[in-house]
């Protein structure tokens, strides 16, 4: 898995790629999202479209994120989930919790 | 007539595309809907996750070895691991909505059409999952 | 500090694409250009459609074993077959531009960094195909 | 692999897709070959956009469909190859042999 960072309006967009999975990755997303969230930012969106798959501990590190800022008093939401992912979400009953967008800008209007 | 694949990988999880890149090579010359090879894969990949994890305890030295049967319209895949194993019949769900781990039989039951376990007379542990690649769930 | 992925197929020719997926599955996680991956995956599919029809007579009850040694640096693959294999020093290159078949073993040698031939103490015919990851060619 | 034929100003263009190997597939192109060329078809456009890499034995059916077109007095060209076929081309000294097109149109143009 590989994470890009870039900022629109004050939201941090993560571009992900690659396997999304437990191990060494999990430590990655939490260390951006710790530093990120040191310099104030509250506002998150993690854009998928470039994910093969996500396995059910991949899906540890987004609960653990969106946790994490929600607990702060942010959001974290997603971007371009594809179908593979999506069904994965829908079986762990996770796309209820999961606020996703298939369009950046809408994602991003969305935290006005 | 079925054919079998066999593989066999460290118990590091930087190889768990390995499978479900075969699973999808496999399935791209198989007249059934990409997703089921997709569905088929996720599971497989918690399958090893698991057989690595749980079983190997993560000891790049000792292998998962996974065994992949194509027919015509099932594929079946069993995973083997040379862990302590666990007692599925009395398997309970997690429970938590927001709960950052165990989710992965949940994934697994989910995305086969048939989910057991046994121990080989080897002693390593197995996992089999099979697939029917007919969109008829 | 190598890692051994090891893969058997039967000897059928609808399965040469299992052990090019693979390679370019641990390809898309290794820091090296894609192009030296696919050489590598065509020199790969070349050797085993050799153990599976000259080694193996494309008897699909026979398997074709195939290991992958992933370096830092380098990849090692190694293909073995059950035949009477043949005596590589002794090779030479076929002719004929419009020639239909003879050009396994070139494409082999152009792909690869080291090609060797020996014969294992089971018995089996085994090539060993060595790619360095590197553009330094 | 799978061959879809289509006709365009009497040239038949087949879409080639999967992989390109001996074995039962040369026995399907040789067979759409001569198909075509007894209904007087002598000019063919290969397309191996969609094809995912072509062995040795893969090369010997394209080979065999060269002379067999050639010897009839028609031609045979490719189109879209990508750039992991065309280095094995470069490799077996076949780029000299097969002339070789990007664009379909111009493909279509070099048969006037
Ligand atoms: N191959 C295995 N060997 C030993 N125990 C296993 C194995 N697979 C699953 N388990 C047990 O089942 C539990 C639930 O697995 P799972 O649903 O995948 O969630 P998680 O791995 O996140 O705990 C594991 O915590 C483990 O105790
Ligand atoms: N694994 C093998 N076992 C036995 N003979 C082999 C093997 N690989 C190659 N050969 C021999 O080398 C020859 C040349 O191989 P190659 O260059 O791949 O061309 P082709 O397979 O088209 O003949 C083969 O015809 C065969 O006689």
């Amino acid at each position: 898995m590989k994470i890009k960072e870039r900022r629109r309006d004050g939201i941090a967009i993560l571009d992900m790629s690659g396997k999304l999975m437990g191990g060494p990755d999990a430590e990655a997303f939490n260390e951006i999202l710790r530093t990120l969230m040191h310099e104030g930012v509250r506002n998150f969106i993690v854009n998928l479209e470039r994910v093969n798959w996500v396995n059910s501990t991949g899906l540890g590190i987004l609960i653990s994120g969106y946790t994490t800022v929600t607990r702060a008093g942010g959001e974290l939401k997603l971007l371009n989930v594809t179908e593979r992912i999506e069904n994965v979400f829908i079986v762990s009953k996770l796309s209820t919790v999961f606020r996703s967008f298939d369009d950046e800008e809408e994602a991003v209007r969305s935290f006005a | 007539m079925n054919s079998r694949i066999e593989l066999k990988l460290p118990s590091q999880m930087a190889f768990l595309g390995v499978p479900d890149a075969v699973l999808l090579e496999l399935g791209s010359d198989l007249d059934c809907p990409r997703q089921l090879i997709e569905e088929l894969g996720t599971a497989v990949i918690e399958a090893c996750t698991n057989a690595m994890e749980h079983g190997n305890k993560l000891d790049a030295s000792l292998q998962v070895e996974i065994h992949i049967d194509v027919g015509a319209d099932r594929i079946v895949v069993s995973v083997m691991d040379q862990g302590a194993g666990f007692d599925y019949r009395n398997w309970q769900p997690a429970e938590g909505l927001l709960r950052e781990r165990g989710r992965g039989i949940l994934i697994m039951r989910e995305f086969s059409d048939q989910l057991d376990y046994d121990r080989l007379s080897d002693g390593r542990f197995r996992v089999t999952l099979a697939k029917n690649l007919t969109n008829s769930r």
